[in-house]
């Protein structure tokens, strides 16, 4: 059954906790206290919280069924998973040409030039039953739903 | 006190044998059946109600009297003399038995309530004149109480295994057309004589085997309706919401019984509409009527007598006819000790009741 | 259903995958001139063409060029003919003849042979150490003759993407590199001033040396190889390798004399069909919708070559879809500065209203162009994030009259986004799991 | 004038090793007690601003938050305590009215502390809820003293043979009734006290479990609607949002006389709370205070009372039961009976412990009686005067646990409702500032940055499980009297026993004391 992540702004309050989560979440120790007091680079989330005045919501990935990133990238780096159906990016393979930043109508992809560069996305935190994102959103403005 | 509290088995002992066909019979096989149930009981309580005793004073309301002294006999004769003639009185004939420790004065009195103050109070049937008197007896002077009150019938109890006060009451020697019968074992209220099964006001008559743990909404949903329970006894509310909803209500004995041991909502959901509707209506009227916890009881009046069970099953029922005969008990030995070939014997379903009624008449 | 397509790049890809959708069990015939790759033994059957740059400027190994696995035409059930050439097309008898006289029968045919280097008119262009570059065996051959020549100074024709690419691998190579670029700027095509000189700097600052409103004339070499260039108002160069990269220009020789339509590049319809049924073109050889211009043209750009690639497949294999059409964009990362542009970023005439902040110290430039209050066109330099956004408004052709004010401001996202048009985006393209 | 400063309420005790800057903390509070400093990358905190709601404690990711009562103590003085200090010191400062929120706080006695409960042993068996069907049903509403059905006659002498419903008709016409599965609903609180977020979660969750919410004097918002079948719309005294619609869309209809927070005490919605919503939903102009007077200026006897009855009902001609809520002060039987007699088909009584968005603290602590001794008070009354079968009783004012509502419910309420309990289920942790409308946990607040905090489906969520739970456990409770249907421990006060309690307590209870058998 295919799940999907709907983000509800009505619900989404601003506090962040996913943007602490997905970091830790991509951080080498995956401890939440060390993730940004202890690791240099300093991980960065691949979730993108937008404000403006009262109204507010997470936004990551939307492992598109018609991705542009797919058809933008020009190593194949970006590929979707065949069993999840995600949209994940083989880091090994990205060269940082920001071809997929420039198709990405939801603005997700950011560049990770903390290393080697490259393209940093959610990856719907994989081997994880939920993304973290999802299950630390302490008021389900980000769920995992199966398709409506 | 403590001598219930250190026993740890529970139960009472209750039968009935009603022929139908209004012919009456002697008490020498109630007395026989409820014998082999003495292993429900524990001696302190045993009682008996029968139908159709006095067919010479058929017109004439019976109280069967319980007095502990006397001048709770004076007190009551006083205050019935103001209300009532009295056709007779005599005292109530019993005979020695050696396990009968203790017994109160025991006297009947057949009595016709005077015409002024039925004028007075014309507001109210007769019926509720002679229950008033009741409960004013029961609950103003102490040291009496009125066993038993209707017409062409009688309550015999006392303290005592039930066989015991058979013989005791010399119940062989009476012909009824509907006998109960009752062995104690009290848990909830102390073994004295009022005490004791069956309960009876007016022509109706109780006995139970049960505990109702619905007692105390069912005790404040009669005193709406004027009832004051007066003996903290289970019979005692079940026969007042007989009377109000068999006599003051004038419902069947069926809808009666789907008031005290209603079905399930649920069961309720999956009825006709028609029925549903009802049931509904019942159980959202009646609902502190509702009897709950486990029970099987007997009762009777002058046309009637009707076994039910809890809305569960929690307790024993058993039920045979022969003939015109028709028997409600807790066991079936109790049955077959006097009737050893019924034409049909069964268990009713939990808030089933059985109903036996007086041929060519109306319940 | 024998499917047969012409190129082993983004378009042939694309289709194949998309065939492989809709079709299970027909037969597909791949057809490439590329020849087979070995790396450690292991043959690499595609390679992704702009990270040739990549290979040159020794940031990408080998083994990371191929675009596809080396399973993806096992897995796909393809059969891949390389290194031969498609020389004719018989359509009467629906075949492909390849070089050496082999015969391709089609059902369905797909024209993706992508652009071909424009060739300027230079004296000495056949001189040792002239290339183009813009295949594999190009950076490996440029790599080579630098080794062999101990290459130490280069002259790049042309300042546009694939010579700034070229000029960007060469200096990581310790080459010390001369663009000669015919117009005014750097990236004249995609750029305006203010981008183009951002990029010029950081080339300066890098050591390179650009000449702008010039050309190569003649290339001048001894025992053929190239030793130094002659300039249109004739300076000299010295140089010992020359990169030629003056443009591209679509791959139309197969469909030369055949009754199919070109212009400058193969036509086709909304489908990407050409005028021929069951003959469909994509990718850098065709010429197809652009989105902004509302007119056909070729645009040479991968993720439009992938996109008609799975059209065209998508069609070929029977499943009817239309093609959106494209617009120009492109990203690259010049010097360390990435870039974006998108769509008519330099735009002439009326009608035309341009937001933009540049801040030449810090190397940072947005612009954005709106025509009736739609957005058109956006450049970003050196601040590239979330660019998409303004992409997918482009293509989305939403009014932005709204929100215009917020396009440059920091936090714009989709939240400056009118809420309905918002709510639709995200609740149209929504997260698998 | 320098405001003397007074020690703060509580402490925000931040560890710093756990701390890592994230600023969840600064983005949450409502009352700006955290603040983030940049040039630093740390987060400081300002105890003076703390009201204690514990949300940034609750929401920390890394549990470096604790929020404790500040351990400053005056001298230690029986009479004159820290509270009493404080409040006199801000009414010096001040001369105004102390506000505050929820319910009184005071340590009267609460009976439901000493009551206990029975159960079965050996002589009555225990039911299993999990095995037995065990019924919780309830309906609201007036009932007939008696049913009439159509005289039948039972021709069958035939033992077991039970008469098939068609032998009967019904005869007796009902009045309207509320259908609940479970004895609880959800108080009145309105619109504009607490957010549309609330509203909505409670409308779901009563929908859901087969019960009501109430809308309080807040009108009822256009989204609500859909929810009508489970709702009580009230009327209360400013006749806030009143109009045909509004009446129709009920399941029933409450005129508000009292509530146990403020007896005697009008409602006040301060204008800015009053939004373009809240304007439209309560038809009032935006920003104007929302003035709930005293009394009904229509109501100045029992019998102007039974004319606006009668006028509700008329109005909705006769299909929906009109109720009455007062809240519980020394005569409240009579008044109840007075208000039965007057034709009300349930009367809701709201206890001294009963919360409020916002009352004078002198009142919500010193007016009213508790909810325990007024249930007590008029069921008696009512089975005394033979009209208890007219209406139906709903408790109200602090039920915090199901063995509160069973206990109510044993004392004589059909029904009990519960405001502050579901509000705890929602997330509030009783700071008691509702007044100030800035309720961090998105409840009791109009601001939209706040309103978002509740989602509405967690809300829905959260009611439906408090109220399966104790539905369970009522369940439970029941089955170990061995009762199966809740109609059967309806004031049944045998199933009771008092521990700790005057003969007089005991007395106004109607219980024995415990260690008294049957």
């Amino acid at each position: 059954m295919v799940k999907r992540i709907y983000i509800r702004e009505e619900y989404c309050m601003g506090c962040r906790l996913c943007e602490v989560h997905c970091l830790v979440q991509h951080s080498k120790t995956k401890n939440i206290i060390k993730a940004y007091k202890g690791e240099y680079p300093k991980p960065i989330p691949r979730i993108i919280v937008e404000e403006k005045g009262y109204v507010s919501f997470a936004l990551q990935c939307r492992h598109c069924e018609d991705a542009p990133c797919l058809e933008a990238c020009i190593t194949g780096a970006m590929y979707r998973d065949k069993k999840t159906g995600a949209v994940l990016c083989d880091e090994d393979k990205c060269i940082g040409c920001w071809m997929c930043i420039m198709v990405c109508p939801f603005g997700v992809i950011s560049r990770n030039i903390e290393g080697k560069k490259i393209a940093s996305k959610c990856d719907l935190c994989v081997g994880e039953e939920v993304p973290v994102c999802v299950k630390n959103c302490p008021n389900e403005a980000i769920v995992c739903e199966e398709e409506k | 006190m403590d001598r219930f509290h250190e026993k740890d088995i529970s139960g009472c002992g209750i039968i009935g044998i009603m022929e139908q066909s209004g012919k009456r019979f002697s008490g020498r096989d109630i007395i026989t059946s409820i014998a082999s149930m003495r292993e429900r009981a524990n001696g302190l309580g045993g009682g008996f109600a029968a139908y159709g005793i006095y067919p010479e004073f058929k017109r004439d309301w019976c109280f069967h009297m319980m007095f502990e002294n006397k001048s709770a006999m004076v007190q009551t004769e006083e205050y019935i003399r103001d209300n009532y003639k009295i056709v007779k009185d005599e005292i109530i004939p019993t005979k020695e038995d050696k396990s009968i420790k203790y017994r109160p004065l025991l006297w009947r009195y057949f009595l016709q309530p005077k015409e002024e103050k039925k004028k007075l109070h014309y507001d109210i049937t007769e019926e509720d004149f002679v229950a008033k008197t009741v409960i004013e007896i029961n609950t103003r002077i102490s040291g009496a109480f009125v066993a038993s009150s209707g017409k062409n019938m009688g309550v015999f109890k006392g303290v005592g295994y039930p066989e015991d006060i058979g013989r005791f009451y010399r119940l062989e020697e009476y012909e009824a057309y509907i006998w109960t019968a009752h062995g104690r074992f009290p848990t909830n209220t102390v073994g004295w004589w009022g005490g004791a099964h069956p309960f009876g006001l007016l022509d109706w008559s109780v006995i139970h085997n049960g505990e109702i743990s619905s007692y105390g909404i069912n005790k404040r949903f009669l005193l709406n309706y004027g009832y004051v329970c007066a003996f903290f006894t289970d019979t005692e509310v079940i026969t007042y919401l007989f009377d109000l909803l068999v006599r003051k209500h004038k419902l069947s004995f069926e809808v009666a019984a789907d008031i005290l041991t209603a079905p399930f909502w649920d069961d309720i959901e999956r009825q006709s509409e028609e029925k549903r509707e009802i049931s509904q209506a019942l159980r959202i009227i009646y609902g502190s009527a509702l009897v709950n916890g486990p029970f099987s009881v007997i009762v009777a009046n002058t046309n009637t007598m009707v076994g039910l069970n809890d809305r569960i099953k929690l307790r024993p029922l058993v039920a045979a006819t022969s003939g015109n005969k028709l028997y409600i008990a807790s066991e079936e030995s109790a049955i077959r000790e006097v009737c050893p070939t019924p034409d049909e014997v069964w268990m009713p379903k939990a808030g089933e009741p059985v109903i036996g009624r007086l041929k060519g008449k109306n319940g | 259903m024998r499917y047969v397509l012409i190129g082993n790049s983004a378009g042939g890809i694309a289709a194949i995958e998309a065939i492989r959708e809709c079709d299970k069990k027909g037969e597909i015939t791949v057809i490439s001139d590329e020849p087979r790759i070995f790396v450690r033994g292991k043959p690499h059957i595609n390679y992704s063409r702009p990270l040739i740059s990549y290979l040159l400027g020794e940031k990408v190994t080998l083994d990371k060029m191929p675009y596809r696995g080396e399973d993806f035409y096992k897995d796909n059930r393809v059969e891949l003919i390389l290194n031969r050439k498609a020389t004719k097309l018989n359509l009467k008898k629906k075949e492909v003849v390849l070089a050496g006289d082999r015969k391709l029968p089609f059902d369905k045919l797909l024209i993706a042979a992508g652009g071909m280097p424009v060739i300027p008119e230079i004296k000495g262009l056949n001189s040792g150490g002239v290339f183009t570059f813009t295949r594999l065996a190009d950076a490996r051959n440029i790599k080579n003759y630098i080794r062999t020549n101990k290459v130490k100074e280069a002259v790049v024709v042309g300042g546009g993407l694939i010579g700034l690419k070229a000029t960007e691998a060469l200096m990581e190579l310790k080459i010390k590199v001369v663009i000669v670029e015919l117009a005014d700027r750097v990236l004249s095509a995609t750029f305006d001033k203010k981008a183009s000189s951002i990029i010029e700097n950081a080339l300066g600052r890098k050591g390179c040396e650009l000449i702008t409103n010039n050309t190569v004339v003649e290339i001048k070499g001894k025992n053929k190889r190239a030793e130094g260039v002659i300039l249109k108002d004739g300076k000299k160069i010295s140089a010992s390798l020359v990169i030629v990269a003056v443009g591209v220009r679509p791959n139309i020789e197969l469909v030369k004399n055949t009754p199919i339509k070109t212009n400058k590049g193969i036509l086709v319809d909304a489908f990407l069909q050409t005028n021929i049924k069951d003959i469909y073109a994509a990718g850098d050889c065709c010429e197809a919708e652009d989105l902004l211009l509302e007119m056909k043209r070729p645009i040479a750009i991968w993720p439009a070559a992938v996109r008609q690639g799975k059209i065209a497949g998508f069609n070929m294999a029977g499943a009817r879809k239309e093609y959106p059409g494209s617009f120009a964009m492109n990203s690259v990362e010049l010097c360390g500065i990435p870039t974006i542009s998108v769509g008519e970023t330099y735009p002439e005439g009326k009608g035309y209203q341009v937001l933009e902040c540049f801040d030449q110290k810090n190397s940072v430039y947005k612009k954005i162009v709106l025509k009736n209050n739609k957005v058109v066109g956006a450049i970003f330099v050196s601040d590239i994030e979330r660019a998409g956004i303004y992409t997918g408004l482009i293509k989305d052709k939403v009014d932005a009259a709204s929100f215009k004010e917020h396009l440059l401001k920091e936090d714009f996202g989709l939240i400056s986004l009118p809420k309905e048009y918002r709510k639709h985006l995200v609740a149209g393209e929504v997260a698998v799991i | 004038m320098a405001k003397r400063p007074t020690p703060t309420e509580f402490i925000i005790e931040r560890d710093e090793g756990k701390c890592i800057a994230c600023q969840v903390c600064v983005r949450m509070c409502s009352n700006d007690a955290h603040s983030y400093d940049p040039e630093t990358d740390t987060v400081t905190s300002d105890s003076t601003k703390c009201v204690g709601c514990h949300f940034c404690e609750t929401i920390c990711p890394t549990g470096a938050i604790i929020i404790k009562r500040n351990p400053s103590e005056f001298k230690l003085n029986a009479n004159w305590s820290a509270q009493v200090i404080r409040n006199i010191t801000k009414q010096a400062e001040t001369s105004g009215v102390l506000l505050t929120g929820m319910g009184c706080d005071k340590p009267y006695p609460v009976y439901w502390d000493h009551i206990v409960l029975n159960a079965s042993q050996v002589t009555n068996p225990s039911i299993d809820p999990l095995r037995e069907p065990m019924e919780l049903r309830t309906y609201i509403g007036r009932k007939p003293d008696r049913i009439e059905l159509t005289a039948h006659s039972p021709q069958s002498t035939e033992k077991n043979k039970i008469p098939s419903a068609m032998d009967y008709r019904l005869l007796t016409k009902l009045s309207p009734q509320l259908k609940l599965e479970t004895p609880i609903l959800f108080s009145a609180m309105s619109y504009g006290s607490i957010s549309l977020n609330a509203c909505i979660s409670l409308a779901r969750a009563a929908k859901e479990i087969g019960t009501f919410y109430n809308t309080g004097e807040g009108g009822l918002h256009k989204d609500l609607y859909e929810y009508g079948a489970h709702t009580i719309v009230q009327v209360a005294s400013g006749r806030f949002g009143v109009h045909r619609e509004y009446l129709e869309a009920g399941a029933a209809i409450e005129i508000k006389i009292g509530q146990g927070a403020k007896p005697g005490i009008g409602g006040h919605l301060p204008g800015e709370k009053v939004s373009e919503e809240i304007s439209q939903t309560r038809m009032i102009p935006v920003g104007t205070d929302a003035l709930s007077p005293a009394p009904h200026h229509d109501i100045y006897s029992i019998e102007d009372l039974k004319q606006l009855i009668f006028a509700l009902k008329e109005a909705t001609r006769y299909s929906k039961p009109v109720g009455v809520k007062i809240s519980a002060v020394h005569n409240v039987a009579p008044i109840a009976s007075g208000i039965v007699r007057a034709g009300a088909d349930f009367v809701a009584i709201d206890g001294l412990r009963g919360g409020t968005g916002a009352a004078p603290t002198v009142i919500r602590d010193n007016v009213g009686i508790p909810i325990e001794l007024a249930i007590a008070a008029v069921d008696n009354r009512l089975r005394e005067e033979g009209i208890r079968n007219q209406a139906s009783l709903i408790a109200a004012g602090g039920i915090r646990s199901s063995s509160d509502v069973i206990k109510a419910i044993a004392l004589g309420a059909d029904a009990v409702y519960i405001g502050t309990a579901a509000l705890v289920a929602m997330g509030c942790n009783l700071c008691q500032r509702c007044y100030t409308g800035k309720c961090n946990w998105g409840i009791a607040t109009q601001d939209p940055y706040l309103t978002k905090r509740l989602n509405p489906d967690i809300g829905t969520r959260r009611l439906v499980n408090l109220l399966r739970a104790w539905s369970l456990e009522i369940k439970e409770m029941l089955g170990g009297m061995g009762i199966n249907a809740i109609e059967s421990l309806r004031g049944n006060r045998e199933q009771l026993r008092g521990v700790g309690l005057s003969d007089t307590d005991l007395k106004l209870l109607g219980i024995k004391p415990a260690g008294e058998a049957w």
